[in-house]
This record gives C-alpha cells, structure tokens and sequence, in this order.
C-alpha cells in the first residue's frame, strides 16, 4: 500500500522572508500559531499514506533539525524509510537540487515506491495527494502539475489544453483574468525522475527540467480546489497569517481534511485573565493573556501583561508583550521582549519585523 | 531487559462511582481534567519527570479507553526499548479470571511483571490524583532512612482527617500508628496513596497477605497494619503542595476552578515540570471579533464566538454567538448553541447545550451534562 | 483516530500441547524457531511487509511471554501513532472473565476494539504459523472477485487432506463446499487459517454466531458454513509456497532442518521480506580455530569451539571444545559441553548438556531437552 | 536521575583511515562485523544512564546519519532531549569544537544535568561512566580525564601524582614502561565547560583548554581498567579488529558490562553450506559461507563462495568473494566484489585496503 515516496526541496529557494529567515530556512519558519512552514506539506505527504519523505537541506538547518526531531510526530521514525534529512555535501558549495538528488542517489533504488511527489515548503495548504495519484494515472502523464486558480499577482501560469495537458508557461502573467498559477508541487515515476538525475547535460533543477520542455515531457495539470497561500516575502507571509482569521480559511486548512502535525510542546491550555479582551485572535496554548489582543496572531508561550495592547499583528514562541506596551502591524519572531510602555508599530504594507530574541525598549 | 533500580506500579482501575455519568463507561483515572489532561496524566508525568522510565497500569474498569490513551506511552516519554508503560488488566486463567480483591492482591498477581526487572525498588501509586510529585526525592528520603516502607503524607484540614488514612509519627518521622479513616484522628497527616517499598520487603508481606483468607488484601488496611504490628521500618515523607482526589462531581468542578486563580497552587506552566498528554493535533483556538473570554483556561481547537466567564474549555468545543458560559467545565467537543448559558456546570465530551437553551443555577449542586447528551430548550437537564 | 481500510487479527492464543514441555510456559506462537525467530514473527512480518499497520495479538494462554515480547512492537516498525500493535488478552468483566470459547468469540469479544479503526476489511490470522505471504494480493483478489469472505488455501498432498479443513471450488474461485477434517475429502485444498473479510458481513455472522447457544464459535466449524449455507459469496486465494503449521516436536524440528536446504523453500535471506524480530543484541559469532561448522545456521552471539553439522544454533548458544552437534536444534543461550555429543534433539532454551553427555539416536523420535533442564552423564535424557 | 549529558566530538579527527574515511567520518567506521565506531562510546553513555547526547559534526555526515537515524536503537528518540545531531554551521568553514558548541549553546541550557562528560568517537571500549561520576564527585576535580596503561607506543602520557591529580602530559613517550595514555573522554561540571566556551580568548579546543592549564585546572585522573582499542590508523585499525578473535577481548568488549548497541538489519542467521571451513573467525549474522575463512572478521550480508579463501582479513558488509577467489591481509569496505579467481592479497604491516563498491578484478 506504499506507492509514493516524497522530497521537500528546501534548497535554493527564492523566497525571501528578510528577518525571519536570517537564521533558518524557509522551511523552518513559523506559521499560524503553532506550526513551522514545513508541517503543511509534510502532513499532506504523511496523510496521504506516503512513508518515506527525504528533505533536502542547505544553509541554516539545525532549527529545522529539531523541529523534526526523530519525525515521531509524523510517525516517520520508521524502521526502513522514514525520514530522512539528507545533508549538503558540506564542503560550502552549494549544490543544485539535481546534484544533491544525484548525490544520494541510493535513497530512491532503496524504497520499493513507483511513484515520488517533489514539493517545496513555502506552500500553505491541506491536499490529498492520493487524488492526484488517481489523476497521474489516469491522464498517462510523465508528470503532474499541481496549481490553483486565482485573480492575484502571482509569478507564473499555466496554459492548459482540453486534455489537461500543460501547453506553456507564462511568467508574470497581469491583470484580473483567472491565473493557473503552479504550487511547485510535481508527482512523476520514479523511474522518470531517475533518467532526469542521469542525464549527462543536466538541468539547473528538476522543476527547471519539466517546465522547459512542455514538448516532449507530457505534463498535465491537477488544479488544488482549496485554500492556497503562497508565502514568498513578508507581504504574503503576513497576507496569509490573518487570513487564519477568516473562519473559513481555518476550515479549510484544518477541520475539513486530515490533521497538521507538529512538534508537540505540551503547554497548559491558554490562560485569560479578568482584564483580557481579546477579539478576532488565533491563540495558541501556553499563553498568559492579561491584556488587549485583536486581529492577531498569537503563538505558543506567550505573554501579554496588563494594558498591553497587539493588534494586527504576529508574536511567536515565548513572546512578552510588558505592561501597557502597543504592537501593532508588527512581526515579532520567537522570544521578543518588548518592555514596558514601549511601542512596536508598522504598517499594513510594511508590517515591522523584530528579529528573534530582540529587547525591544525603543521608546 | 536491564535492571531497574526503581520501578512504579499505578493503580488505575477505579470506578470512580461517585463522578456519576462521567465514568459510566470510563475509570476514573481517564476522566477528563484541566483542558487537556486526564487524571493519569499526572502521575504518568510524575514518573516521567521523576526519572522512572517502567511504569505498569493496572486497570479493571473499563479498560478500553485507558488502554487507547496510553498506547505506547509515547505522549508521556513512556515508549522505552526497555520498559515503558506497560497496562496489566486482570489476568484470565483457563479456569477463568476475576477482578483484583484490592490494592494489595492487585500488585501481587503483577508480581511475574515486577521480577521481570529485578529492581530494588517498588513505588505504588494510583492514578486517581492530582498532584506534582518527585518521586526521586522521596525515593532518596527513603533511603536516607534506611526504611522498608515510605508512605507520603500531607496534612489535610482536621475537619476532613477522618476521610483519609491517618498516620501518627515521632521525631525522626517514623511512623508509629496508622489509622484507616479514623472516628478520632490522632494527627491530620494523611496517606496520600504513595508508597516507596523495598521490593524484597513488600514481596514477603504481599505473598503473606495472600496467604491470609481474612485478609481485604489492602495496602491501607492490611499491608501497613501488618508491617507496624511487627515492627517493620515504616517512614512518613512530608509533601506540601497541591493534591486532590476528584472523587466526586463537587470536588472534579472544583479542582478545575481552582486552575484560575491568579497564581495557583497546581501550576501547569512550570516547564520544569511539564504535565504530558496525549495530543489531538488541534490548530489553536479561535475568539471570534465579537467573543469575550475573561479570567478562563481554553484549549487549542476550541472555537469561541460567544463569552466565556471563569471557566475551563477542553479542546474541539464551540461557544456558539450569544452564548454565556460562566463557573463551568466544557468538556471536549462540546457545543454550546447560539444564546445559551451555562452557569456551574459541567458539560460531558460531546454534549450539546441546543440553540437558546439555559442550564445551571448560580448556586447549589453543579449541573452535570453527560457525555455525547443533548439539552434541548424547555427540557432542563 | 484515522480510519484504517484493513486491520488484522492475529489469533495467538494457542496452547500446543503437542510440543509438550516446549509451550509449557509458553504459547505457541512464541516458540522459537529458525535460529533467531518466534513463530510470530512470521504473522507480524507479513503484515508489516504487506502495509498493514494496525494489528490486534488475541492472547490468553501463558500471555507474559508474548506481551513483553511482543512490547511496543517496533521490532516490526508496529510503534505506530495511530494503530500499531496491541496485545489483547481475553477481558475481566466486574463479574469475572473467561477464555475465549472459539476463533470467533475470540474476534466477537474484540469489536470495540476493531470499530475504533472502522475498517472496510479485517484479515484474520494466526500467529501459529510460518510462511510468507503478501496479505495486500489476497485482498486485492477479494476485491477484485467481489468477495465477502476470502479463504487463503494451499494444496496439500492427499494423504494429509483429512487433517485440515478442505474446500471445493467452482472455476471461478468461489467456494461451494467446506469441509473440517473430513474423512474422505473432495479436494487437496487445504484453508490455511487466512481469513480476509468484509468487516460489515463478517461482525453479522459474529454476532449472529454468537447468540446462537449450539454454536462452537469457530470459523471453520461455524462462521464459514454459515456463510456458505447462506450464499455468501466465499472465494478461495490460492497460495503457493512454504506453509507449515508446527504442531508437533517432530514438525517443529523437521522445519527447523528445511532451512538448511541450499535453496530452502522458506527464503530468510529475501531483502524485500524481511523476517523482523526482537533483537538481542549479541556480538557476531566466534567459531574458534578447532571448529568445525558445516551445512548449518548459525546465529549471532553464539561461541563455537566444537564441531556443528546439519544444525541451527540460536543466539547465546555455546558448543564446547570436542563437543559434536549434529542433526539438532539448539534453543538461545543452551550450553553443549567439553565432549558431548547431541544428535537430532532439540535442546531448550538455557539447558545444558554437561560435559561427555550423549543424547539423541540416529533414528526414531526426536529426542527434547527442556528449557533451563541440567543433563549429567549417564542420565539419559 | 539524569545527571550526566553526553557529549561526541566527531570534528577535528586527528585519526586517518585511508580510504575507509574518505567518504565518512571516523565515527561512522565499519568495526566489529557489525558495529560502526560511535556504538561504543554511545552505547557506554546509554548504558551509563545518559539521555541527552549531542554529537557534533562535519564533512560527510550522511552515513553517521543513516546509521544513528531516529536514534531509537540506542532509546534516545526522546521527547525532550535524545540525540541530537549538532550539524556544522554550513557555510564551508571548519568550526572548531568550542565555536560549535557555543553556536549550539542552547543545547546545554536545555538539559537539567549537571554533567558533561565529551569524547571521540575513535576508542573502542566497555566502561561504565557512573563509576566515573562517583570519582569526579569523591575528588573535587575540575575535570576528570580517562587514561589506561599500556607498554605500547602511544602519543601522550599523563603523570599522575599521588592523589591522582593529573601533574602533566609528555608528547610521544618511548619505551617499554608503562605508560597513563589518554582516551580522549573528560568528565566536567557543565557549568565549567559553558565558563571555557564563553571564554574571550578561547582555546582552539575543549581538550586543549584542559590539557594546556593543567596548572590551574585540577585535572583528575581515572583509569581505564579494561580493553581499550586506540583506532587512530589503518595499522591500528587491523590490530584491534584482529584483537577480536581473542575470547578474553572479545568478552571485554560485549559480554563483561552492558550490551553495545548498533542499527539493527534484520539479517537470519548465517548459513554454512557442506564445504565451507571457517576457523578462528567472527561473523556477523545474514552471511552465506562456502568457502574457506580463517582469522578473519566478516560483517553482515558477505558472500564467501565455494572456493574461496579468506584469511587474516576484513570484509565488510555485503562484500562477495567469488569462486576461488583469494583475500589474505586484506580489509574490504562495504559491497566489494572479488572475482572469481582474482587475489587480493596485503602484509601484516600493511594489510590492503580496497575502497567501498569496488569491483576487483585484477588477476
């Protein structure tokens, strides 16, 4: 019953999430309350029956390291496959997610899989990738294109025939006609993915192999019918985080298909206090909250004392918020302290960003 | 399988009958508790913290769910090559089996599990209490006393001495009498249910127990007497701190109120002192724009729309708009319906309180809901 | 809880009373075998290696053993968040337990536990078993035939027909005759104790079965003709392989010796089905400079310094300097001493063979040295 | 009832093993016929009731990784603590092992213990080292450094004073006395080991640090008083798998103290066939044996085909030695094959070492 194995490219990325990348990966980076980026696509893989996931790394991986941990939380500390973080070289070069394929070539002759779904970390979404088996095989494709539909700006989209079958590419597509917009999420035979690793004149990236030869590698498009948050700069990033504030959005992420996992911390429950008021908030556990909190973001262990005030913002992990201090359109990444009467104010354009672990006592 | 130095056997096959509905089809150390937590989960953390990695649970009632929530014990650290937990249900023989007489014969027909680890050490327990406890350092006052037996004590209200087992101790807190729920307390030292033995020592007055047909082979009535009558060293280790046994639906509600005090005597934000449980992968909670949610513990997965007042709510359970809920307990995936209130009540996993439907009294008895039950309006519960 | 589309039952509760002294402390499916196994790993192994990942071990005689053997299951990788393997011991009710009357009061007791995994197909085992056998095919042949109940069957020579149950089939697979032990059977198609079912169908006729008083609650005697008298649409999966049920010393040995075949039916050596079980933890073998080890297998841990033929030594074992083993099992940790001769026995777990002892003939009945069992010189065993 | 953390430093290796450390670490060596090196020294610390192990790393950490996996063979897939795998920085250049510890400081702050106790991964032995906490605790010391005595030739030498302070250590003792060789494991306080790491002028090393003050750090010594195997070349490698064969060593290692754990393979048991003669010889489970074996070490999976001889050498897992093929003083890393009739043939001084995945065919 195992018929797919799984990659997360976290190599290469073209995401920039200025601070809160500056010392881990894209993949590593929190999201919505309790999560790392990485669980959503990790969770997709796991609960659609894949039980072998490889994650390839470069710079910055030692958070990443210890969010996965053992992959017990998946239940991928299996005893043959599992999960597998497959190192750079370390020699300080940095390899192409081809080269690093090559180079631990061995991990895909191991498991026994027809099939494998290379995906990136930066998508937020819940999919059932054994719906895309069903239409993989189907179609008869040498590989399946996962995208979603939208208005938005976005960097690419697909043309599609009546077959499905992707024709072309177009970059930066403009204006508010509906967008095939890909989620650089690929599922191919094994087999075929092997032939690409070998090629003597190979291509920078296996997503750059696919997408420039739509002529003769037969490429169909599977269209995700469900929220998507693509997260490739502070804008998206911060977009997407209060769009959790929409009920449905929620929904969609977390009630209506299979469960995000996480590394779990076992924090109590959240604690109000009689001077809370708090509005429009997603709160994870482990908060004291004796303060103000609206339209927010509030990650696990976070303390809001008396007076405080957070609005339209994001605080992560450990966060304090001292007494009668205002946040607003900010970003506070994991331990930011802020004194008291201090203020931390961006804008709904520019939210302000708080590197991890800053005092913050500008007045 | 290597030695263990010290291995803890928990009791875990209470009824419970007093908590009514709640454990109808659940012992009373899977009772809901905090939020999150079932009662188990704090002597499982306990021993987790503790340093003791082979913990066996002993069920009889109501087994099933124990034996689901523990698993392989991995929420509680407890998924060891060597040990771990391990559930020891009653025993059926091919002539048959029965339930365990009582504490006593409970650990002695586990006695093929104790020796598998050879330890030095055995801590009894039950995993009907609510308590942080180092069972390393009273594993290190017993031994600095050089005792055969340990039993933890802490000092109750004399009003309640005569519901507990009473110890009488000298100045070096060697016990010199025990009394199992006293009509005249000669001290307010309770038993907490805690008790270190020398695992060669509690061996012999076990198999001697057995052997005795009067006996209700009991650690409290027969194991302790019979260890005093002969002079065995017996000690007291004193616990100050919080611990409660939620016997009764009263008591359940009131140790779950007791969590919102400003600073209370039970802290679960200690990170030194995490209380483990088993996950249910959750987002986290959501207050709506138009909720109010004021001097409460809530859960992740919980979804508030309407006011929460000096209440506790488990994980999964909505507060519909225009719903009050105040002074009570929200059990797992409850739903409280649009405009209901709840006042001093406990709502059961799964219970709906219907649209507009108002239950409990600001004053008397706490109203119970019952599990997976709907409260309609005009039907009072 | 995810829902699960298969889980399997694994039966293995078995006595063996035909292997004597062997299953005296110890059932069946946990006896050793093949130098390194237990019986049960070959159930567990399947069902890992065919992507089941949730299975129930109905135990209940000398059930210790298995438990800790079976422990937290990741021996099998069977550690699983959800589902994983679970020990389930016949249950202990207020007024008493019993065990279970037949193989499918044993299924009928366990429903709760199976529902909780709401599972379309349950596949019904025994852990009495060894043979190796791709359960993710037999249900693939269910489902394509649209079966309700699949039997796994094998051909079995003709003289031994009457010992099983054997079945006849139509042309398309579909069983139309049933027959436990008959006297003069109609086919060679033996039921191999495989059982997949649609779980909806088969918790029906459990349930049925169960109220009917007259019933012996057995699969083969009354679940199957239940079925078939009722024109439930029962297929038969014709398997072909290595399939042996070890019922006896004389069996048990004989599959012992089959591995040691140049190409054994049974292959241990296949990297894609890997045989999983509890390691020991044992440094490689030494063969000694005297040794001498031909045409057998030989496990990790053991120390050789005498002269091994045509054998399969467990882990532990040590053959002494002039001893000769030929024809024989030796159990874990078994001791052969200085100059001993062991020809076709099977020496049990930690016994010794003293120095200059002889035991086994040439030919007849295999000689049975128990577990733990001291054999002197001139005590013939 | 956790007092010590484990700490393994796999960076820096002064060892050289030739080709079989030319695409892993030191720690990931192949020993035993079926332990990699860091079994002992992790499998002492396991044994030894530590929970918390951090191993720091380099260059080709893919196969240590492999090998250590979720690190449940050692039970130290932990929730809170466990093992954990300190990755190098990434950026290509070469920290030493106090720059990476303070990059990993948060590391020690986490655990509760109040213990260090820092080794390699190159020294084979069995030792318990709660015994050693009890003479780190019963002395006073700063930090107790393990030693044990040996007439052979050796790289240092403590002198010991009477009270078993360690008074100085000579570079490259000569001669047949007897000399206190270090093993490389030091026993400290972890808050002594944070006080070096945050040291302004640091030390290029933790070992360095103590051996180099020896004035004003009170270096305790304590003694080895079992088999230890110093694996710091292929010379010495040869000698101490040789070393194996001897029952008194063999007992030492795994059958004295607790049992050495490794990555289980689920191999059966080894299979002798009519012809096969094998004679002072330690072989691993999963192998079939045909041929002829004498005083040799022979890890899981080998093939030794009808014919064949191998003597006074190593072959390691997987390897096959066609029909007739002759080895003599030879080590053959992972999945060598030998053709049939082809020798490969070393000395004693300087057994021959043939790279992993080598097909050898010279006649």
């Amino acid at each position: 019953m195992k018929h797919m194995m799984g990659v997360i490219n976290c190599i290469q990325e073209r995401v920039d999430l200025g601070a809160l990348t500056a010392h881990r990966c894209v993949a590593a980076v929190p999201f919505g309350g309790r999560y790392r980026l990485i669980d959503f696509v990790l969770s997709n893989m796991v609960n659609s029956g894949i039980e072998d996931v490889a994650v390839l790394t470069e710079d910055n991986v030692r958070p990443l390291m210890d969010h996965l941990g053992s992959g017990k939380e998946w239940d991928l500390d299996r005893k043959r496959g599992g999960l597998f973080v497959l190192p750079s070289n370390g020699h300080g070069k940095r390899a192409s997610d081809i080269e690093q394929l090559r180079a631990h070539r061995d991990f895909f002759h191991r498991g026994t899989q027809e099939y494998v779904v290379i995906a990136r970390s930066h998508i937020v979404c819940n999919v059932d990738l054994r719906r895309v088996l069903h239409a993989h095989e189907q179609s008869g494709a040498d590989v399946t294109a996962l995208y979603y539909c939208t208005t938005e700006d976005v960097d690419a989209s697909f043309d599609i025939d009546a077959f499905g079958r992707i024709a072309a590419m177009h970059a930066s597509p403009k204006g508010l006609v509906l967008k095939n917009a890909p989620i650089d999420v690929y599922m191919m035979r094994k087999s075929w993915l092997l032939d690409v690793i070998d090629e003597p004149q190979g291509a920078i990236s296996v997503e750059q192999r696919i997408l420039e030869r739509l002529h003769d590698v037969r490429v169909y498009a599977y269209c995700v019918d469900a929220y998507v948050g693509i997260i490739d700069s502070i804008t998206s990033y911060y977009r997407h985080s209060m769009a959790l504030l929409q009920p449905d959005v929620l929904r969609e992420l977390f009630f209506r298909g299979a469960p995000i996992y996480t590394k779990v911390k076992d924090e109590p429950p959240t604690k109000y206090a009689d001077a809370s008021h708090v509005h429009n908030a997603l709160i994870a556990n482990g908060c004291i909250i004796n303060g103000c909190v609206e339209n927010s973001i509030i990650f696990r262990g976070v303390r809001i004392h008396a007076g405080a005030v957070v609005r339209n913002s994001i605080v992560m992990q450990n966060g304090e918020i001292s007494e009668h201090a205002h946040v607003q359109h900010a970003i506070l990444d994991k331990e930011v302290y802020v004194e008291a009467e201090h203020n931390v104010v961006g804008t709904a354009d520019a939210p302000h960003v708080v590197p991890k672990k800053k005092v913050h006592a500008i007045a | 399988m290597r030695s263990k130095r010290c291995i803890a056997m928990c009791l875990a096959g209470g009824e419970g009958r007093r908590l009514g509905p709640l454990t109808h089809h659940l012992a009373k150390p899977a009772v809901h508790f905090g939020g999150k937590y079932r009662i188990i989960d704090f002597t499982l953390s306990n021993c987790t913290n503790s340093g003791i990695d082979t913990v066996g649970v002993l069920t009889q009632y109501e087994p099933l769910v124990l034996n689901s929530y523990i698993g392989i014990g991995s929420a509680w650290d407890l998924d060891r090559k060597d040990g771990g937990v391990t559930v020891l249900p009653p025993f059926v023989e091919q002539q048959g089996g029965n339930w365990y007489k009582g504490t006593a014969n409970a650990i002695y027909r586990n006695m093929a599990f104790i020796e598998r680890y050879d330890p030095e050490y055995v801590l009894v327990i039950s995993g009907d209490h609510i308590y942080k406890m180092d069972y390393e350092r009273m594993l290190h006052f017993h031994r600095t006393r050089n005792a055969d037996a340990t039993i933890a004590v802490i000092q109750v209200d004399w009003k309640d001495a005569s519901r507990f087992g009473i110890l009488a101790t000298n100045e070096r807190d060697q016990v010199i009498d025990f009394a199992e729920k006293p009509a005249k307390p000669q001290s307010n030292l309770a038993s907490m249910g805690v008790y270190m033995f020398n695992w060669k020592t509690l061996k012999a007055y076990l198999q001697q127990d057995e052997a005795n047909k009067l006996s209700s082979n009991d650690f409290g009535k027969d194991i302790i007497p019979a260890m005093l009558f002969e002079g065995t060293r017996v000690f007291a280790y004193p616990f100050e701190g919080y611990w409660k046994d939620v016997g009764t639906i009263d008591s359940l509600w009131e140790a779950n109120m007791d969590l919102l005090a400003d600073e209370p005597t039970l802290d679960l934000f200690d990170d030194r002192w995490r209380i483990y449980s088993q996950n249910t992968y959750q987002p986290p909670q959501y207050i709506a724009p138009q909720a109010r949610v004021t001097r409460s513990m809530v859960n992740e997965g919980c979804t508030v729309y309407g006011e929460v007042d000096h209440s506790v709510l488990f994980y999964g359970s909505h507060v519909a708009p225009g719903a009050l809920v105040r002074d009570s307990v929200i059990m797992p995936n409850a739903v409280i319906g649009a405009g209901a209130v709840v006042i001093r009540a406990i709502v059961g996993e799964g219970a709906t309180v219907t649209d507009g439907c108002s239950i409990g009294h600001p004053t008397g008895d706490i109203t119970l809901i019952a599990s997976d039950q709907w409260v309609r309006k005009g039907v009072l519960a």
